[in-house]
């Protein structure tokens, strides 16, 4: 016989404001096989746990049955408060009062209703629950993680330091990511690659780190602790391990009008490079579109000055296959295409540009060596003018809906910056809100206007246009309800980003979950803000979300954290709730095999007692639970039903079914 | 005017079917944005969208849903990798069946809702509320003891 | 009509919903007729935000928009503060009970020299 | 007729004697000549009863997923459309090819007596085929009708008359497709009003007696246990008071056999309330060929089926009624 136990939990007010919780714990009560049934103002909490705990014992329990809050939130405290009591982990089932009831619903009664009927299904479920047991699976203990920015490089070094192999695997010839390409960076003023160099280098020579660069994940396989990977290392036709980066290569290539991607194509770099002078690794790439060589099959001039005979055109794209224990996905952020923003006179006009080129054209190691001039002419410019949120907080679908979290800041700093060194520079920026939360973030700000005389205009701008060589920026300002035109020499257009389009692939081939921004989503906005909901995968910087460098050094040491602690384990515990198969009636027809994503069922030839001292061979399913990651497509496939999920069963579901449709 | 009182009196029984991954998560993201839909939609947690049998659709309607919806990630998104590509295949074939036997089509959805789209979940409730509210009680689908014993 | 129904004809009227507005001025930032306006686009949505319909109503700068639609092209928030100076605009004819301007009244007074845009922009001011 | 059949004995004899197959499967004689029933023969002096004639409409395949389990090979007379089922059942290992040997054998589509009792004629003694005429021996006298007045239902739409699998032939004259498209009917009822189809299925399914037979007969119903004898499954229910019961067996049946059922059309020829059945399967081939591309169940013996397979560009689910207002 059932003895079931129901615990009706308040929430506070987020709960019992909309539910009639005593109401609902009472009518339960009456419930077949119910035997005890109560509320409580915080079931989550200590006492709650303990009430709990003391129910199971006193009443002899079988199941229980808690009307709470998601059980994505709080499946797990309540099992494991049930197992402290003795009873199994599986024979709990959460009913869904807050989120799914008290929250989105206004009326009480009708609030109460929904919630009597939600306890009532999980009751039905749990009186079919089986106590079920948690499996082991071993785990790698290698990290991979995917982008070499600032992120991925804090990310490996943390993890690395605690004695963990980490890969980093680097779409491009080098590791640095956007942080390689700023000037100095907020608030502290301090220079970029002073304080990020250091780190690529440490990560280079780190023994417990291997820097796959130019390299791209190709396939993922296997699940938390044992994820496959397949990585393609594309060809750079460079010998990495030969190539001494003496440059000299890049001295003698004919063909020097490649675009320099890393100089914001603001200048141009020889078919065969090295990215920039602290390039990790420093071994130089060859681009195969511009090189002469592999555009007419004649030239061969750097191998030919190659002292190491690292230059080798007929290298291929290989691949390799690693296991790892678990996975930090840092791959980063581009500035948006501003094609949907002719307003801004963008593709028009040469000095106007964005902000991350403005970063290369004062940075010492930029196109002007530092100095501050325009592109069009090459000149000072005397008038620069800013305009913010340009493709950000935009919901007419020509930009983002978000706001880029980063431009604010770094707009100040470029302002600053320009007054620093060119007091004679005049600086206007045109702003709709200015947002500075941080330590020393709005100081910073601050600053900018008191310090360094930055005319801060509040409005936005709604045309630029080209007059006798003079930017001219019409715009409003709000405060003096005036609508302005500043003569400018040099716009700077402080854009969007979005994350790094090649994360769509990475995310598919992960199955973790990505929003409608293309930004990866988090298991927990606030709770589990680094673990994405596909367990063993980690998030790291903008991927996430706009995020500036504190933060997302930040949020990269933690998911370095939580990698630590999960390849500290020698063993995992793998979900019970696997696909079975029913040997009786399966017919070993291989319809759940083609369905089944992991590969996780086979066929087994099995002698069968017949009755009279018959046997019968017959082929039937076989499931690796180590393997089986519980997702039920099988069971929908068996035409004879044979083959049920573990705390998903059919009779399970089907009992859920009439009791939540019953009025 | 009348018309429009008379129909309130008939609320439909609707029940979704919602992948742990996704459309839960999307669900409880519409709970905690307390984006409301009527309280007539109840929520089954089914691990993917292809756990869902036909059995369990027809279950539903045989004890008294007026209108069947199933929930899943976005395909390419499955948790699961490909659970929801089968999904979409079963259901095209399942829903344009049902609709060949006469059950009418508007009581049949599939909805792929990230875990980020609490705001779709609340607005896709709400429409299919209004579309089986106006189609009026399942009769063709049902099983009229089980109506009748309520 | 009570204050209330006509603050709410005229939001329906322009079918636009002002609370979508993050005051950034992008609107009169662009405005080619901004100085002649005494209400500056931006203005336009804000009151009707706030619901100051006695503003709107004595304002001249319905007369001088130009219905040029700068403002809702560039709104990044899908705001049409045109939209909203037509509203009251039409709001205001009504109001003084006139009907506007007959289909045949036009050809006499149209030569080839008046621009499009003016004939557009003056069936949307004239003609409802 | 009798030609082949004669020469289908010897070879049966031939096989049986030499050792090379261990049974034979085929029709034996019934209590009448119009019912010849599926058999098993397993030696030489059980062939006497061997008949092949115009009434062995019956698809033998699905009997060698049982006796095929027994020692030896098993040769089996398959007409083009059973090979489909066969092959079939070798995707789904139900049957191991190599324990089989297929003779296949001539198929000028098969008669319904049905349909003659419908024209009058009885107490049928002998069939003989003259191409395109029938004619009817009986005991009241003989009768001609034309091929296509008695052709079984589901042989008006014969789908191919290429065997999919076969290790001989017995084939004497040249074989014809079938003359009506066999997604006809199927249109005829999409064209209809929800409320009418819904009408027409009522009264169709409200003639069903649940006698199993369409189970029982179908190469794809095969499971070891069927859900709706499984009382684990939630709808094993037979109570026949509600029409509901009859609606849902048939929706689970044609669902389970979607992608599977390569519309042999037994369902329907077995049926004895006379509802047409394969007109449910068929809307899933249909549906299967219109969304995902031509497929033909049983026409290879590997591979996934179209349930089991997918494209990442399918359709919506809610394609599937796009275009279907105008």
């Amino acid at each position: 016989m059932q003895r079931i136990g129901v615990f009706i939990c308040w929430c506070g007010s987020n709960i019992a404001a909309t539910v009639d919780v005593k109401k609902v714990a009472e009518t339960i009560k009456a419930e077949p096989g119910v035997v005890f049934s109560d509320n409580y103002q915080y079931m989550c909490s200590e006492n709650g746990q303990q009430l709990i705990k003391n129910a199971i014992k006193e009443h002899n329990l079988t199941g229980i049955v808690v009307g709470a809050c998601s059980p994505r939130m709080h499946e797990a405290t309540f099992r494991k408060a049930a197992e402290a009591a003795g009873l199994n982990p599986y024979m709990v089932e959460i009913a869904n009062i807050r989120e799914h009831c008290s929250w989105i619903h206004k009326d009480m009664d009708e609030a109460t209703e929904k919630a009597i009927v939600l306890v009532r299904t999980a009751i039905a479920k749990v009186k079919l629950n089986a106590p079920l047991t948690a499996g082991e699976s071993p785990v790698e203990k290698r990290a991979l993680v995917i982008g070499g920015g600032i992120a991925g490089i804090q990310a490996a070094l943390d993890i690395a330091d605690a004695g963990f192999q980490v890969d980093i695997v680097e779409k491009n010839a080098t590791i640095g990511g956007r942080m390689a390409q700023l000037d100095k960076t907020f608030p502290t003023l301090d220079c970029s690659a002073c304080i990020l160099t250091p780190k690529m280098v440490d990560c280079a020579q780190h023994e417990n780190i291997d820097i796959l660069s130019y390299s791209e994940v190709e396939e993922v396989k296997g699940f938390v602790g044992n994820f496959n990977v397949k990585i393609r290392r594309k060809a750079r036709f460079v010998d990495e391990t030969k190539c001494t980066g003496c440059k000299i290569c890049m001295e003698k290539c004919p063909s020097k009008k490649g675009l320099n991607e890393f100089n914001m194509n603001l200048d141009t770099r020889p078919a065969i490079h090295i990215p920039f002078a602290q390039a990790i690794p420093n071994v130089a790439v060859i681009d195969s579109t511009q090189c002469i060589k592999f555009k007419t099959g004649k030239c061969g001039i750097c191998q030919k000055f190659c002292e190491a005979g690292a230059i080798d055109y007929e290298q291929k794209d290989t691949f390799i296959e690693r296991k790892y224990g678990a996975i930090v996905v840092a791959t980063g952020f581009k500035p948006i295409a501003l094609d949907n923003f002719n307003e801004f006179g963008y593709a028009d006009n040469k000095d106007v540009i964005t902000s991350l080129e403005l970063e290369r054209l004062m940075n010492a190691a930029g196109p002007t060596n530092g100095v501050l001039l325009r592109p069009s002419d090459g000149e000072h410019p005397k008038v620069v003018t800013f305009i913010q949120c340009v493709g950000s907080r935009d919901t007419s679908g020509c930009g983002k809906p978000y706001c880029s979290k980063i431009c604010c800041m770094y707009t100040a700093k470029h302002a600053m910056m320009i007054r620093e060194k060119y007091p004679d520079t005049e600086v206007h920026v045109f702003y709709i809100d200015i947002r500075t939360p941080g330590k020393n973030y709005d100081e910073f700000y601050r600053r900018a206007v008191e310090q360094y005389d930055v005319d801060y205009i509040k409005g936005m701008v709604g045309k630029v246009y080209n007059e006798n060589g003079k930017l001219m920026v019409q715009g409003s300002n709000l405060i003096d309800n005036e609508q302005v035109t500043i003569a400018s020499d040099l716009v700077v257009l402080a854009t969007a980003i979005e994350p790094e389009p090649s994360v769509r692939k990475i995310a598919t081939l992960l199955t973790a979950s990505i929003d409608t921004n293309n930004f990866l989503t988090e298991s927990h906005a606030k709770l589990r803000p680094v673990e994405s909901p596909t367990a063993g995968v980690y998030l790291a910087g903008v991927c996430q979300g706009p995020k500036d460098i504190p933060e997302t050094v930040s949020q990269a040491s933690a998911c370095a954290a939580k990698v630590i602690g999960l390849l500290a384990k020698s063993k995992l515990k793998t979900n019970p709730c696997v696909a079975t198969p029913d040997e009786a009636m399966c017919n070993g027809c291989s319809q759940c095999a083609n369905v089944c994503a992991y590969g996780a069922i086979t066929y087994v030839e099995k002698e069968f007692r017949l009755g009279g001292g018959k046997t019968e061979v017959r082929r039937v399913a076989s499931v690796n639970p180590a393997v089986c990651q519980g997702c039920g497509a099988c069971t929908v496939t068996c035409p004879s039903g044979a083959m049920d999920l573990r705390g998903f069963s059919s009779k399970q579901i089907m009992s859920e079914v009439e009791a939540i449709c019953k009025k | 005017m009348q018309e429009v009182t008379e129909k309130k009196e008939f609320t439909p029984n609707i029940v979704a079917f919602c992948c742990n991954w996704c459309s839960y998560a999307g669900a409880d993201l519409a709970g905690s944005s307390r984006l409301t839909y009527p309280a007539n939609v109840k929520i089954i947690r089914v691990p993917c969208s292809c756990r869902v049998n036909p059995t369990f659709v027809l279950k539903a309607f045989q004890q008294g849903a007026d209108g069947v919806i199933l929930c899943g990630c976005h395909p390419g998104d499955c948790h699961y990798v490909t659970g929801n590509y089968y999904t979409r295949r079963r259901m095209a074939l399942l829903f344009s069946f049902l609709n060949y036997m006469g059950i009418e089509k508007e009581r049949t959805r599939v909805e792929w809702v990230s875990a980020a789209e609490g705001a779709k979940f609340s607005e896709v409730m709400n429409d299919f509320v209004k579309t089986v509210t106006a189609l009026g009680e399942n009769k063709r689908l049902t099983d009229l003891r089980v109506k009748e014993g309520k | 009509m009570t204050r209330e129904e006509r603050l709410e004809n005229i939001s329906t009227l322009s079918g636009t919903d002002v609370k979508k507005c993050m005051k950034c001025g992008k609107c009169s930032g662009r405005c080619p007729a901004f100085k002649e306006m005494d209400i500056k686009p931006h203005q336009f949505v804000s009151l009707l935000a706030q619901g100051k319909l006695e503003k709107l109503l004595e304002c001249e700068a319905i007369w001088s928009c130009l219905s040029c639609m700068a403002c809702v092209e560039r709104c990044p928030r899908g705001v049409a503060p045109a939209a909203v100076v037509e509203a009251v605009r039409d709001t205001v004819v009504r109001m003084q009970g006139k009907n506007g301007i007959k289909a045949e009244d036009i050809p006499p007074i149209v030569d080839e020299l008046i621009p499009q845009q003016l004939l557009v922009s003056a069936y949307r001011k004239y003609n409802k | 007729m009798r030609d082949i059949e004669l020469k289908m004995i010897e070879r049966a004899k031939a096989l049986l004697e030499s050792g090379e197959v261990a049974r034979v499967v085929g029709w034996k004689k019934g209590e009448f000549y119009f019912d010849p029933m599926p058999a098993v023969f397993e030696t030489v002096e059980e062939l006497n009863d061997f008949v092949y004639n115009s009434f062995c409409g019956a698809n033998l395949s699905k009997y060698l997923i049982k006796v095929s389990k027994n020692p030896g090979k098993t040769a089996i007379f398959l007409k083009p459309c059973d090979s489909f089922s066969l092959n079939q059942l070798f995707k789904e290992h139900r049957v191991i090819r190599e324990n089989i040997y297929v003779i296949a054998i001539e198929c000028q589509g098969k008669l319904s007596v049905e349909k003659m009792k419908k024209l009058g004629v009885s107490a049928i003694t002998e069939v003989n085929e003259n191409g395109e005429e029938i004619v009817v021996s009986s005991l009241y006298g003989e009768t001609k009708f034309s091929r296509d007045e008695v052709l079984l239902g589901k042989c008006e739409t014969c789908k191919s008359k290429v065997h999919q699998v076969k290790d001989e032939e017995i084939i004497l004259r040249e074989m014809q497709a079938g003359k009506k498209d066999r997604f006809e009917d199927v249109e005829k009822l999409e064209a209809m009003s929800e409320e009418e189809r819904f009408t027409f299925w009522r009264e169709q399914l409200s003639k069903c007696i649940r006698c199993n037979a369409c189970r029982n007969v179908c190469p794809a119903c095969s499971c070891m246990k069927c859900v709706f004898d499984n009382p684990a499954s939630g709808i094993a229910a037979k109570a026949n008071d509600d029409k509901f019961e009859e609606q849902l067996f048939h929706i689970i049946r044609a669902f389970h056999v979607a992608g599977r059922c390569t519309d042999c059309g037994e369902c329907s020829r077995v049926c004895p309330q006379g509802i047409p059945l394969h007109l449910l399967n068929r809307k899933f081939i249909k549906d299967i060929d219109g969304l995902y591309g031509e497929y033909q169940a049983g026409e290879t013996a590997e591979g996934k089926t179209p349930l089991t397979s997918y494209n990442e560009e399918d359709g919506e689910p809610s394609d599937v009624f796009k275009g279907e207002e105008k």
